[in-house]
Parts: C-alpha cells; structure tokens; sequence
C-alpha cells in the first residue's frame, strides 16, 4: 500500500483514502468541436504510459476530496513529489 | 530435433539422460533478419514459430531482454476459454481454442492444455442477463457455452458454496466445457524449441533500444544492447512494455500499463476440478496438476512497471476466494507474484499494423493474454507474413480508436440499474 | 465455546447484521449510537466566504475543529450542531448549504482501547490524531469520518447503510 | 533416558507432559516441545514422504526452512460441517499441546510402507520436465488417462473439506522503528531503537525470543536479561509467533500473529490468527541465517539433518538426535555443534571435514571431547532407508572408504543469510565468497539489516559448495537439492544439458526452490551447482526473486475481517425491514439489496408480479427507490455546470420542475440517466441510478475540479439523506392527499415533471410529481430517518385505495409497458443517445456537452448501429429469454450473422400478453418486420417496432 503525500491536507496518508486519476496535465481541449478525429482520439485516449517518470492525477476522495498531481517512478514505485491541482508541470 | 516421445524418455533413462539436447540453442545475433520478434514470450515465440512452420519466413529473430517466457508468461493463471460475447472476440479466442487443441502433438511439446472446463458464476439478475446474452451468442457462434443451475454449479466444482444466505449467492453459472488451463512455460519452450528446430534464432538478455527508420520511415532493424540487426519487418509482442517499444519507433499508443497480481496456495490433493470465475465478487481459481490452488487477483489502480502490487489487493482477492469457498479459509498462501499488463482503452488487444511501415504490433491484451496465445502468434505471423491482417484480426486495428468502432467487450456486461 | 456458535451464527445471519443500542467490543470498548443531530455538508473557496454566510466561525486549517464544525477538505466543512439548530441556506451566494441531518449515522468508540479497536480497520495513525481533529478516511473498505472527542472517545460518522456492517467489524475487533 | 529424550537439559518443562498423537499412535513430550521434538524425543525419525517419489523422510531442519517434516493437524469440528484440520504444517514449528493430533501426508496406505513409492523405483523415467516429453499419444488419452492420472498424484496434504468455525483478526499498527526478528541482533536492535524514544514493534516467528541463542545455552542468561529489559520498556511491543512474511512499499510489511493454535482447542478463544498491517518508518531486519545442506548420495535418509537442527534439539530441546552421531562438515559451525551436542550429553562419535585444514582450536576441542576428526574427507554413502543405519566416507570423497555406525548424521553446509525481506523491498544484494551467499547491498526503503543476515554475525569460516565431492557421476547419485520436491543435482545438470542457462529457466524446469519452503534450503545449493554445469561463476546465472509471503500464511489471516457476514457490507433502505418483515423476495442491485416483488398466499414470481401491475395501472402501488443516486447540485453556476454534463440543455429549467437527463463518457456513450430538479436558481436535487451513484459523483468531480475548477458549485451526495417512496397509479393523489400539508396537489398546481417542497405526515418532503410507470405518480422524498414511518402512513392511507406494495419486477414490467430505458439493461456500454432512440434529449443547439465530439466520430453515426427497439412475439404467449440472440435467418449455418439481442423481455399482465425490448442492427428501419430468435431446438418468429412503447402512447394516464 503506498503512502502518498496530499498536498491539501500536507500528511502522508494511506492509498487505499485515494483514487488513481490516470495520465495528468491532459486539458480537455475549450472548444472539441474544432478537433480533427485524430486530435480527438489523442485527448481521449492516447497515454505516454512511461517507464519512469510519470506524471498523474489522484484524488484523495476518502479524505479532502481533492484531486492533485504526481510525480512517480513507475519502476520503483516511488514518489518524486505531490502538487495541488493547477500548478505548473514540474 | 529429437523427437519427445515416452519411448525415447525410457530408452534416455537408460544412459542416465545424458543425450538430451539442448532444447534451444542460445544464439549471437546475425547482421540481419527477414523478420525480427520484439519480445520472447509465448506470443512471439510462437509468432516467430508460425512465420517459419506455416508461412516459410525462417529467417527469423525473437530478441528478448530478459529470458524467454520470463514475462507475463510466465506470470499468469493459465486459464483458457472462448466465450467471449462479440463475434471479433469469439472468433479471435476460439481460433486460439483451436490451435490449443493439437498443440502438443503440432510442437512434439506437452503444453498440458487441460480442457477442465471454466465456470462463470451468476450473483444477480443482472449477471443472469449478461450470461445468458453471451450463451446464446457463443450457441450461434459455435462457440460452446451452457447456463447451469446452482445444483449444477456445485455437482460441477464440489466445493462451490451454493447457499442462499451467502452475501453474493450463486444463481448459477455459465459453462465452457472446452475452456481449461494449460502448463504455462511450457508453452513457451514447446514454441522456442520448434521455432529454432525451424531455423528461428533466439536471443535472450538482450534489450532492444532503439527502432531505426529508413529516411521513408520504414524500419530498417532494431539497436539493441549488442548493437545494430537489421530487419525488413519487426514484429513487436512485448506485453507491459509494449509503449516504450512504440515510443522507440515514433509511436505513442493508447495503452497503459498496470501491475496484476496472482498467487498460490501450498500443494493439496486433488479438490478442485475446473477453473471458477466470478467478477461480481472478483475472484478467479484453479488447482494446478502440482496441486497448487491457483488464484488471480485484481490490477492495481496505478499504472506501474515494478512487477509487484500491493498487499490489500491480495486482502480482498482471498476475502473473496473464502467467500465463494469457504472451506479455504485454512489454507495457506504460498506465493505471490506479479506481471505488468497493457490494457487499451475498451479492453481489448491490438493485433496488426501500425502506422509505420514493416512495424506490426501485438499488444493490449491486459490481464487475459494466455488464453490467446497460439490465435495471437499466429496472427500476427499472417499480418506480418503478408503485409496485411487476417480477417480473423482484421476489427482489431488501431484505428477503433479514432473512428469509434470499440471491442468493449467489459461494457457490454455494464452494470447499472 | 461461545464464539465458535456466534461465528456460524453470523454467517448464516448473513444478510442480516442489524445494529443494536449498544454493544461492547472483545476487548472492553463501548459502542453507542448516537442520538440525531444537525448536520450539513458546508462548501465555499474559503473559510471567511463560509463564514460570512452562516454567520459562525469555521476552522481554515484540514483536520480542525471548532465549535462542532471540521474542515475536511479545502473546501469543505461538516457542521455538526445540536438538533434543531438551523443555518442559513446561502441562496445565491458562492456556497453550497447542504442538509445531511439524516444522512448518516454517529457510532461513539469510547473507552481506553477505543483508538486500538478503530486500528483494527483504520489505516491512519491514530496515535498520532490529536484530540479535537477530524478527517474522513476508512474502515477496511468503508469511507467514515473520525472526530476525535478526547483521548478515549471517538466519534465515527458513517453513511446509514454501511452503520451496521461497520457496528459488527468493531464489535468483532478483538485485539485488546 | 526415555527414547531419545535426553536426561536433562532443554529449555522444555519436563513436569508438564503432554500427551498427542502421531498417525494413531499415541506419545507423550513436554511443555514447550515442538511436535518434531517430541516425536525424535520419542524415537520417531519418519516424518512423511516427499511429493514425487514418495521418499522416506525425516526431518532437516528445525525452523521454518523444514521441507520434509510435513504434517496434517486436525483441532477438532464444531459440530457436521464444520472442522479444523490444516494440511501442510511444519513439524519444527507446530508447538505442542495436550491432545494434538497430527497424521503423516502423501502415503497409501500408511507412512511406512507408501505404494507411491514406486515412483522412486522408476524415478529414472521421471527426470525434470519429463510431462514435456511425454503422455502425447495417442492423443485423447491425455485427457482420459494420462492428466486424471497427475492430477491425482498432486498435492502433499489434503485440504480441509469443512467449513471453519474459527475466525480471523485483522489490524494496521505504526511504529518508528520495526524490527523483524527476534535474536540476539534483534533483540539489541529493538533496544537501541527504544533509547529513541519512538515506538518500537519487534516481531518474531517463534514462541520465545532468543532465536539462535536458544540454541547456546550459554546465551540464555543474555537472552533472559535483555528481554526482561524490553518488557520494562513502554514504548516496545514484542509479538512472538508472530511472522514478518511481506515487505511492501514505503515500509508497509505485513506481518501474522499465531493466537490459539499453540493450546489445546479447549483452551483457545477468540481469534485464530491475527493480520498486522505495520506501517514503520524505519525497518531493521534481523532475520539471521539458515544452515545450508550438503548435496551427497543419500543426504535424505531420515536421520540425516541440518546441524542446527540435531543442535538444536540437543539444547534447546533436551533430545538426543541419535545414539551415535557423526557430523559431516565443511563449515566451523559443524565443530561447535558437534561440541554442543557432546556437552549436552549426546553421543557423537565422529567429525569429518572434507576441508584439509581446520582451525586449530577447534580440532582440538573436539578430539578433546573424545570425538574422531576425519579431516579431508567427505561421506560417499548412507546406509538404511527409514532410518541411518550408517556412513560410509572417503579421503576427498572419493578414495577408499571407510563405514562408521552411526543412527544420525548431521551436515553442516554453510550459513545463507536471509534476505527474503529484504528483496520484497527491492533491495539489492551483493555476492559474498566469505559466506558463498547474497549478502544485503543497497536498501531502496528507510531499511538496514543486522546480525547474521547482513552477514553481521560470526558463523565461523566454511566452503560454499555445489556438492560434495563423491565416487559416482553425477547422474548415477541421488543427492538431492530440495528435498520437498525431489529435485537432484542431476535434475539440474539435465536442465543446464537442455539449454537452461538462467536460474529461472532452471528453477521452472526442475521446481528447485518452489516446494512450501520456497527454496529456503535449496536456492543456494541449486546455484552453486547450476554454476558448476555452466562453468559460470555463481553471479552470471542470476538469482530468483524472493516473493512473498516469507512462509506460508493462513488465506484466513489474510482476509482478516471479511469472513462470513462480514465480508462485504449490504445496503439496506429504511424500508428493507419493512419488506423483509412481509415476505418480500429480495434481489441484490450493486451494494444495496432490493425487494424484487411481494408474494402473498404461494404466489410465483410470476402471479406476484402480474397482481402488482394490475394494481399499479387500476389503483396504486407503492414502491421503495430509496436506493436511486442522488446529488445536491448547489451553487451560482449549477445550472451552467448541469448543462456541460449532460446531452440537454438545464439553463432554462425553472425552479420547481424536473428534467430526464442523459449523461454520456467522454466518449459517447450512455453512462447514466435520471430525473432531476430545479429547487431553486442555485439548487438541484439530481437522481442517478442506484449501481451509478458513486461513480456519476466521482466523474462530475473530476469535470469539475479538474476542468472547471472556475465554476461556483459543489456536489453533496445525498443518496442516504432521502428515503424514496413512489406512489404510483390513477388514486395516487388520493392516497397522499390526506398526508400532505404546504403543497396544492391539484394537477393545474402542481404538473406532471414538477417538484413542491412541503411536509408529509409532518416530516419535510420534497415532493417530485415523476413516473417510472406511466400513471399518474409521485415520488416522496423524506428525510431517512423518517422514511419507514411515512411508508406505513401511505400504507395504511392507500388501504382504502387497495394500495400494493411492489417491487424492482414488477417496476421493470410497468416501465418496459411504457418503452423507458434501463441504463445498464437496454443499454450497455456501447449505445450512443441516438442507438438508445433517445435523440430527443441530446440538446443539438448546446456547443458542448460531455461525449458530443466523440459522437461525431465516423463510426458512432455510420449504418448499421444497433438501435433499442420494441419487439412482439407473434405469439403472444411466448416470453423471450434476455440475452437471446436475433437473426434476420434461422436458416443460415453457424457461425450465424447476429442483428443483436434481447434486452428485457416480460409477461405484461396490462397487455395480456408478452412485450420485449431488444437492439437490432438498423433497428428502426425494420419496423413491421419479422426477425428470428434461435434458440436451442427451436426458433421464435417475432416482429420489430420501431417504438418501444406498449402501452398508452399517448401519454394520457400522466397527464391527471
């Protein structure tokens, strides 16, 4: 079970208070009526799925409620660092 | 090759087994291939063995970072079965049914294909629906598939629990007397061993790094760890990494990759006859012939590729097993593992083409690969064998993503009232 | 052995798990229902916005508590006032009033061991809540909220049809 | 001297005998005994037969390394059904008690003479990986003769067949500092820890803290002293029978606590075993090492064991392993326990050494004890079958050979450090040719590891071998690796022969290292010989992965809670009593159970159903849907954010009046539908489906949070705060008229889709005028606590009406009359707004709503989509099965073209006759025409109306 930082609440907390949110910083575009098929496809369901670094959302839903970002190593699991939603790509 | 036979076991046994050959011979890559297999599980190894067995393509390599059958393979539950609801899908699963059936005679390799039977449980009405819409799908498919009743479900697997009182009780099941298990590595060295037997060269730890493109964007060959093989096609079945191969072509591809994990109990005498299923309380099993219960678990919510899972997802898939079988609750857990598999947006694989020429991928089979095993291979052979997709892969393209034609099978079986 | 008749008694119960008044847990930990109260879920960007509404100071710090009222969320308040008590609803105004008197249920864990029984399904560390925070978290697989009243009360809010599956899970709490 | 019992010693309780017996036979050992104690104390060497060839087998270690010693306990039954026998036990580890009863395993008919153990006289025919070569032809008989026949040889013990009345405990725990292992490393660990001030959990397998040092007397005064120092300590807990068995991320270990099986079942109470779920901020391992065994001809005749183990039952049990022992060595450690054995009072007649050179002192030592020293040499041959009767050993293994009478030989191997652990955490390890083992490197969590397990602890110097030195090749020896599994050095000479170069490939080929004790004893001997095949050094072959669960752990244990009633929690409505209380059939919807129909008098569900439509259409019934999602929706932009999420426009909804509305994905699909409400300009009070409620919030959130995190609004749910009761059919106001106070209920007043806020029974409602059924209806919402009390006022007013309580049948019949959709019966995850014929609530003008652009995708409108439409039997009895299949031709062969199939189908009582609904490729277009429905040994014709409305199409029973 991983312990993961909320940046809302600033405690570690246990994973199983949180919702995997999938791929982060993925905008829905403002106006998809402007989008070609392909462009379309790429929002919904194009993913980097990356060996390492990874950037995803999760929600702390059994706690504040929040959905925030994160920075994991998907080889070891490991949490580089959380941020609150809304804030820059780091 | 030496042929495998009972006969020749006891004629070996006589000299000690000192004459067996090696099974495959561990190969240094050449300067270029025909076709080079990105992956060296039993989906590429039988790929490669399908290229040189049915299409003539021998000059092959299947090139493998770590050892062959070392991945999902190797991993999982072993659990064969066809009933799938759609026709795409039925007829992908049964075709892998088929060449299942003759296997071990087709590669003088026992894969231990046990047609057992898989037996899915019905907790509500609305699984009732479901169950019988695929029942009646696979009928006219030629797909067997049979509705039993809660007395039936118990005379099938003895230690069912059919009681009314239960918290998801058992209002029946649906059963693929084919379906089964078989011996999972086996599988793999029965296909690696034919394949090189063919002329098919394996070549183990060795990491592919790089896709190169010719200046049309063809491919030319892959880099690897031990330098540069040139191939005019590249066949990628690489499982959970399957994204990080693409992206060395190029190619971002609607997939992500999740742990998965399985275990099994210590050895007991024979007391589970067939493979039982239940997604309504998540719980899937079999008895291994060593005797083994084994059971899969769920995936983890997050993507990963460290090959291991936490520990309350094994919670929850034995709360379920002991629900379901409660006479289990006194046996003990003996190991655990874990795979990465890559699931694509509506659950099913992705098997052909790709948008680069002499690029053919076969991916996204999420955690029910195994039982796919020799329809994948051999599909993918075809694809690549000539440049175009079987019908039998034909709805299985890329392009359902774009276009909207999506293989959902899970959201058929949707849950909601 | 009486546990060995309880078990199979509470299977074959099954579907049946109804909460009593009051029970006491394996180890000596008192369970009581409490009665009905007030209770609204509280929304706004910030403290002050919520506060100027309903005309009561609300904590602004995650996990505080004051005046039966916690912060729960960045967001969110949970008010919980004696019975009878009303709020004003907002109209109009960037909050959202909502009324959850009859939502859920208050199970009191009280008693020396009552932080080691929620242990017995609550991940957090309780040894580390002081009194006076709230958050909402889980039992096993069941999303509660826990106020901590003193050292050795807790009170557990809880959605109304979950309240009796997570009775029985405390009362069967055993270690002591 | 009783048997093998020494006359004193041991750390057992020599005036508390107990009594317990083995196959039937009945003996007697002493508090604190292990049963493998007590039974070598007794004279019992032959533990059980191993799983392939039936061997016979004693013990070989006395730890949780065991691989032979396996045994069935049986705690006795609470009454038919029920019963508590686990298969599989260690001996070493099963503490004793008074009445415990243990049977030997895998043998027929008893242990000493096993049929199976013909496999051993052909074991030449069953190398490694034999069932690859074999059992092909012909080919049906694998599967009538050849896999019946494996299958039935699997398995060591049998698995309980009963039901079990214990139960399990279950909890999480935080500390600052973890310490697994409870030896003197562990135990000095756990106190520097304390000196902290932070909490300190240290956990060990055994009954007793000590671990090793149990082993020393001359450690047990250390022993004592330091844990009496940590029970004084507060801020220490120390959990004996207790095992660390997984290591999982950010220091999350778990761990199981044994609680009643060391007493007799009459003293046992409370749960069996408890799950600790320990999240720590630093780990300190201290797992220490386990003895390896020597590979030679014979190493598994009983009598032969680990030198630890014949140690350890001389010291820490008082137990002679034998009347004269001799100790086969190629590591220091063999020496001291040869002298400890001495000292303890046990005959050892004879240390050989395959080592030319030993240390001096401890050559002396021993011939000071009176005990031969055979230096350079090795044992070639163990003599006796069910039992040692003697070695014979050779100069270098191989020169001429000499016999020595002995009843027992002990080996000691070397020592592997136990990083099990250690490597679930990912932690690296490094080769050390001092220990010829993996030794801990690079930690990848706040973890370190002491003692013996880091290669911390003096063992003494020794040879890492793959086998002993002997005059046969190879593969004329049985010289077995892992002993559970029969695994031989040739085994995996033949792999290596057959082109299995990892260790991977050889542990599948062979099964090395995957018995119970999952390679404890074996991976390391397995590797050195894999290497010697190879010609590899050790670290170019690799090392397998270390899993957990360390040892075996109970499936029970692990579930914890989630036993019986309260594996996963029912929801149950205010009303369920209620219903339960008069007979009502239930069904389970998602979490919640749900009153199905009512029957009264031995109806079916059939009558049932049909008397409560008729009801419904000629009086009024009553139906609890308290279970349906609901959402408060509040704030200054809920309009604008409704009108985002769903496919019709909200903005122009005026307060006090109702909406259908569809959600769709983001990629066009239906996902969830409902009736809401406009209570005010910033309030709405939405409605879900009972299985989408959670996920319609979860999914709303994410819109909101994520993508409009500008909006002022916030989602309350609301699901449990309302108890639902609708009240449906023509005298429905009449039944709720004399109830409801603040609300004019005149139909000028208050419309069909409109909602009033007021009181009922004198609790607050809100008041929807909706139906699900077609008639004239509402749906009173009250607050829960409420509900049942306002449930049986409308009861009792809607007596005089011939009120009829109804459940979810006979509302799918009523609504099915009526063509409404259920999302998640006649729709799955694949139909668009258009396919469910729902294009009248998708807002066409909205430029935006969730799923619209995915809808414009070429295939989401292209010819050919299934589409929901209505479907008659042409005989109007005939009920069609859901889920059957359709066919424009029963003719064609299999694989048959499928147009789409039946999504709900009923008797409709109103109707006289049965109604169905179904998707049908280009549904639509084929209205009036007939299709087929195959089923087995026959077909039903039916025909397609493009509507799917049965009953009152115009709508006019509504509108009242």
């Amino acid at each position: 079970m991983l312990l993961i930082h909320c940046p809302y609440c600033e405690e570690d907390r246990p994973e199983v208070e949180f919702v995997y949110g999938g791929e982060a910083h993925i905008a829905r575009p403002l106006d998809p009526a402007t989008l070609s098929d392909e462009e379309w496809e790429h929002y919904l369901y194009i993913r980097r799925n990356p060996r390492g670094r990874h950037h995803e959302r999760w929600r702390h839903t059994h706690g504040c409620g929040r959905f925030f970002n994160a920075v994991r190593d998907t080889v070891s699991d490991r949490f580089e660092q959380t941020y609150k939603a809304g804030e820059p790509r780091k | 090759m030496m042929r495998f036979s009972g006969l020749n076991l006891i004629a070996q046994a006589f000299s000690g087994h000192q004459s067996w050959p090696e099974q495959w011979p561990d190969k240094a890559p050449k300067a270029a291939y025909d076709v080079i297999i990105v992956g060296a599980g039993g989906h590429g190894l039988g790929a490669a063995y399908y290229l040189a067995a049915k299409y003539g393509i021998t000059n092959v390599a299947v090139i493998e970072k770590g050892w062959l059958g070392g991945g999902n393979t190797g991993r999982n539950t072993t659990i064969i079965r066809s009933n799938y609801l759609y026709d795409e899908s039925a007829h992908l699963y049964d075709h892998a049914v088929k060449l299942w059936d003759g296997l071990s005679q087709e590669l003088n390799y026992n894969v231990m294909y046990s047609k057992r039977g898989v037996l899915m449980l019905a907790h509500n009405v609305h699984d009732i629906q479901s169950f019988k819409r695929h029942i009646h799908a696979n009928r006219l498919n030629g797909v067997d598939n049979e509705w039993l009743s809660p007395e039936e479900c118990q005379a099938y697997c003895p230690p069912l629990d059919i009681s009314p009182n239960a918290r998801h009780p058992v209002l029946g099941g649906a059963l693929q007397r084919r379906g089964g298990t078989a011996r999972h590595d086996s599988v793999a060295w029965g296909y690696a061993r034919k394949a090189t037997a063919l002329g098919v060269d394996i070549i183990q730890n060795c990491a592919v790094t790089g896709i190169r493109r010719g200046p049309d964007g063809a491919v030319l060959g892959v880099e690897t760890e031990r330098g540069f093989i040139g191939a005019k096609k590249i066949g990628v079945s690489a499982a959970g990494n399957t994204s990080v191969v693409m992206n060395m072509a190029g190619l971002q591809f609607p997939l992500e990759s999740y742990p998965l994990q399985a275990l099994v109990s210590e050895p007991v005498k024979p007391i589970f006859p067939c493979v039982v299923m239940s997604n309504t309380v998540h719980a899937y099993i079999s008895q291994s012939d060593k005797g083994e219960l084994v059971i899969g678990a769920g995936t983890d919510q997050y993507t990963s590729y460290s090959q291991r899972g936490a520990f309350h997802i094994i919670e929850h898939t034995l709360a379920a097993i002991c629900e379901i079988f409660p006479i289990f609750t006194r046996m003990r857990m003996l190991r655990t593992w874990g795979g990465i598999v890559d699931v694509t947006p509506d659950r099913s694989p992705i098997l052909g083409k790709t948008p680069v020429q002499g690029l053919y991928v076969n991916c996204g089979w999420g955690t029910g690969g195994f039982k796919a095993t020799p329809g994948a291979a051999d599909l993918l052979a075809h694809t690549i064998a000539h440049d175009a997709p079987h019908a039998i892969n034909a709805p299985f393209t890329l392009d359902r993503f774009r276009n909207g034609r999506m293989i959902d099978e899970a959201a058929a079986a949707a849950v909601a009232h | 052995m009486s546990d060995v008749l309880a078990i199979p008694a509470l299977a074959v119960a099954g579907t049946d798990l109804a909460l009593e008044a009051q029970a006491v847990t394996a180890s000596g930990v008192a369970l009581t229902l409490e009665a009905p109260a007030s209770r609204w879920s509280l929304r706004a960007r910030t403290a002050q916005a919520l506060s100027g509404v309903i005309g009561r100071a609300v904590p602004a710090r995650i996990g505080e508590t004051l005046d039966g009222i916690a912060c729960l969320g960045p967001d969110e308040w949970l008010a919980d006032l004696p019975a009878g008590t009303a709020l004003p609803d907002g109209a109009g105004q960037p909050v959202s009033v909502v009324d959850i008197s009859a939502r859920g249920v208050v199970i009191r864990v009280e008693g020396a061991g009552a932080a080691t029984v929620l242990s017995s399904g609550c991940p957090l560390d309780l040894d580390r809540f002081a009194v006076g925070r709230a958050t909402r978290t889980v039992f096993e697989t069941v999303e509660v909220i826990l106020w901590r009243e003193s050292a050795t009360v807790f009170r557990v809010f809880v959605w109304r049809s979950f309240a009796p599956w997570l009775w029985h899970a405390l009362k069967a709490a055993e270690r002591g | 001297m009783s048997g093998y019992r020494l006359p004193a010693g041991g750390r057992v309780n020599r005036a508390a005998p107990l009594d317990f017996t083995f196959d039937g036979r009945a003996h007697s050992g002493f508090a604190g005994d292990s049963l493998a104690s007590a039974l070598v104390a007794s004279g019992q060497m032959l533990f059980g037969r191993s799983f392939k060839y039936h061997r016979p087998r004693g013990i070989l270690g006395m730890g949780t390394e065991e691989p032979n010693a396996l045994v069935t306990v049986d705690r006795g039954g609470a009454g038919p059904g029920w019963g508590r026998r686990t298969p599989n036990l260690r001996a070493p580890s099963v503490p004793l008690y008074q009445g415990l009863t243990a049977q030997s395993q895998n043998r027929y008919p008893s242990l000493k003479f096993d049929l199976g153990a013909v496999n051993d006289r052909l074991g030449a025919f069953f190398p490694a990986g034999f069932y690859n070569k074999t059992f092909m032809w012909p080919r049906s008989a694998w599967e009538k003769l050849y896999e019946p026949a494996i299958r039935r040889m699997a398995g060591l013990g049998a698995s309980p067949t009963e039901r079990d009345p214990d139960h399990y405990d279950a909890t999480y725990a935080h500390c600052e500092v973890l310490v697994v292992g409870g030896g003197l490393a562990g135990i000095d660990a756990a106190l520097a820890a304390a000196a902290d001030g932070g909490r300190v959990i240290l956990i060990d397998e055994q009954d007793e803290l000590g671990g090793g040092a149990l082993s020393d007397q001359a450690l047990w005064g250390e022993v004592a002293d330091k844990t009496m120092a940590l029970r004084r300590l507060g801020n220490v807990m120390v959990l004996t029978r207790t095992t660390a068995f997984g290591y999982y991320h950010q220091n999350f270990v778990g761990a199981v606590e044994q609680l009643t099986d060391h007493l007799a079942p009459a003293q046992a109470s409370g749960a069996r075993e408890r799950l600790w779920r320990i999240r720590a901020g630093e780990v300190i391992l201290a797992q220490g090492a386990i003895e390896r065994p020597l590979v030679f001809d014979g190493n598994d005749v009983p009598g032969v064991m680990l030198s630890s183990a014949g140690r350890a039952l001389a010291v820490r049990y008082g137990v002679a392993v034998g009347r004269a022992v001799a100790v086969m060595a190629v590591h220091d450690s063999g020496w001291r326990d040869a002298l400890a054995l001495k000292a303890a009072g046990v005959n050892v007649v004879a240390v050989i050494d395959l080592r030319g050179e030993v240390a001096a002192d401890l050559v002396a030592a021993v011939r000071g004890a009176g005990i031969a020293v055979h230096l350079g040499h090795a044992v070639t041959q163990v003599a006796g079958r069910h039992g040692v009767s003697g070695v014979t050993f050779a100069p270098g293994g191989t020169g001429q050979g000499q016999q020595l009478a002995v009843d027992a030989l002990l080996m000691a191997g070397g020592w592997t450090p136990t990083v099990h652990l250690w490597s679930h955490a990912k932690g690296s390890l490094r080769w050390d040719d001092t220990w010829g083992a993996y030794l801990p490197d690079v930690a990848q969590e706040n973890c370190r590891a002491v003692g013996a397990g880091a290669g911390a602890w003096d063992m003494g110097a020794g040879l890492a071998l793959g086998t002993l030195p002997g005059p046969k090749p190879i593969w004329q020896t049985k010289a077995f690796v892992d002993f559970q599994n029969d695994v031989k050095a040739r085994d995996i000479d033949l792999a290596v022969r057959e082109g299995m170069r990892s260790i991977e490939h050889i542990k599948r080929y062979t099964t090395n290292g995957m018995a119970t004790d999952q390679g404890k004893t074996s991976n390391l001997n397995g590797l050195q010989i894999a290497s010697g095949s190879l010609s590899k050094p050790v670290t170019d072959i690799g090392l397998t992965t270390f899993r957990p669960p360390y040892t075996p752990q109970t499936f029970g244990a692990l579930m914890g809670h989630h036993k019986d009633a309260l594996f996963q929690p029912i929801r149950k409505t205010v009303i369920d009593g209620w219903a339960d209380a008069r007979g009502a059939v239930f069904e389970n919807v998602a979490q919640w159970r749900r009153a199905r129909y009512f029957p009264q008098g031995g109806e079916d569900m059939h009558a049932a159903v049909a008397r409560e439509c008729l009801a419904v259409r000629q009086q009024v019934g009553m139906f609890d849907a308290s279970t349906l999602g609901k959402i408060e929706v509040v704030g200054p932009d809920a309009a604008e954010f409704l009108n985002r999420m769903y496919t019709n426009p909200w903005k122009a909804l005026a307060p006090g009046r109702c909406r259908y509305g569809l959600l769709l994905r983001e990629d066009g699909f239906i996902t969830d539908d409902g009736v809401s409400a406009r209570l005010a300009p910033d309030r709405f009070h939405l409605t879900t489906t009972t299985g989408g409620a959670a996920r319609v919030l979860a999914m709303m959130e994410d819109y909101l949070q994520t993508e409009w995190s500008d909006l002022d609004v916030w989602l309350t749910s609301t699901t449990e705060q309302w108890a639902v009761i609708a009240v449906q059919g023509p005298l429905a106001r009449a039944v709720i008229a004399p109830l409801v106070e603040g609300i004019d209920l005149a139909p000028g007043a208050f419309p069909h889709m409109a909602i009033r806020e007021g009181t009922i029974c004198g609790v607050p409602t809100r008041l929807f005028r909706v139906s699900f059924t077609g008639e004239l209806g509402y749906e009173v919402n009250v607050p829960a606590e409420h509900g049942r009390m306002v449930w049986e006022a409308i009861h009792a007013s809607g007596q005089a009406h011939g009120i009829t309580p109804y459940g979810t049948e006979t509302m799918h019949v009523l609504r099915a009359e009526k063509g409404y959709v259920i999302v998640g019966q006649d729709t799955d995850g694949t139909l668009t707004p258009d396919d469910a014929g729902m294009a009248w609530a998708v807002g066409t003008k909205k430029p935006d709503f969730v799923g619209k652009r995915s809808l414009a995708r070429p295939d989401m409108s292209a010819p050919g989509r299934k589409q929901l439409v209505g479907l008659l039997t042409e005989d109007p009895q005939e009920v069609l099965e859901e889920g059957a299949q359709i066919v424009a031709d029963p003719d064609q062969p299999v694989p048959m073209t499928m147009l789409g199939h039946v999504t709900s189908s009923y008797h409709s009582a109103t109707l006289g006759r049965s109604i169905a609904m179904a998707v049908i490729a280009d549904g639509r277009a084929r209205d009036g025409q007939v299709i087929h429905v195959p089923m087995p040994g026959r077909t039903i014709r039916a025909r397609v109306s493009a509507s799917t409305v049965f009953y009152d199409p115009q709508g006019s029973r509504l509108d009242v």
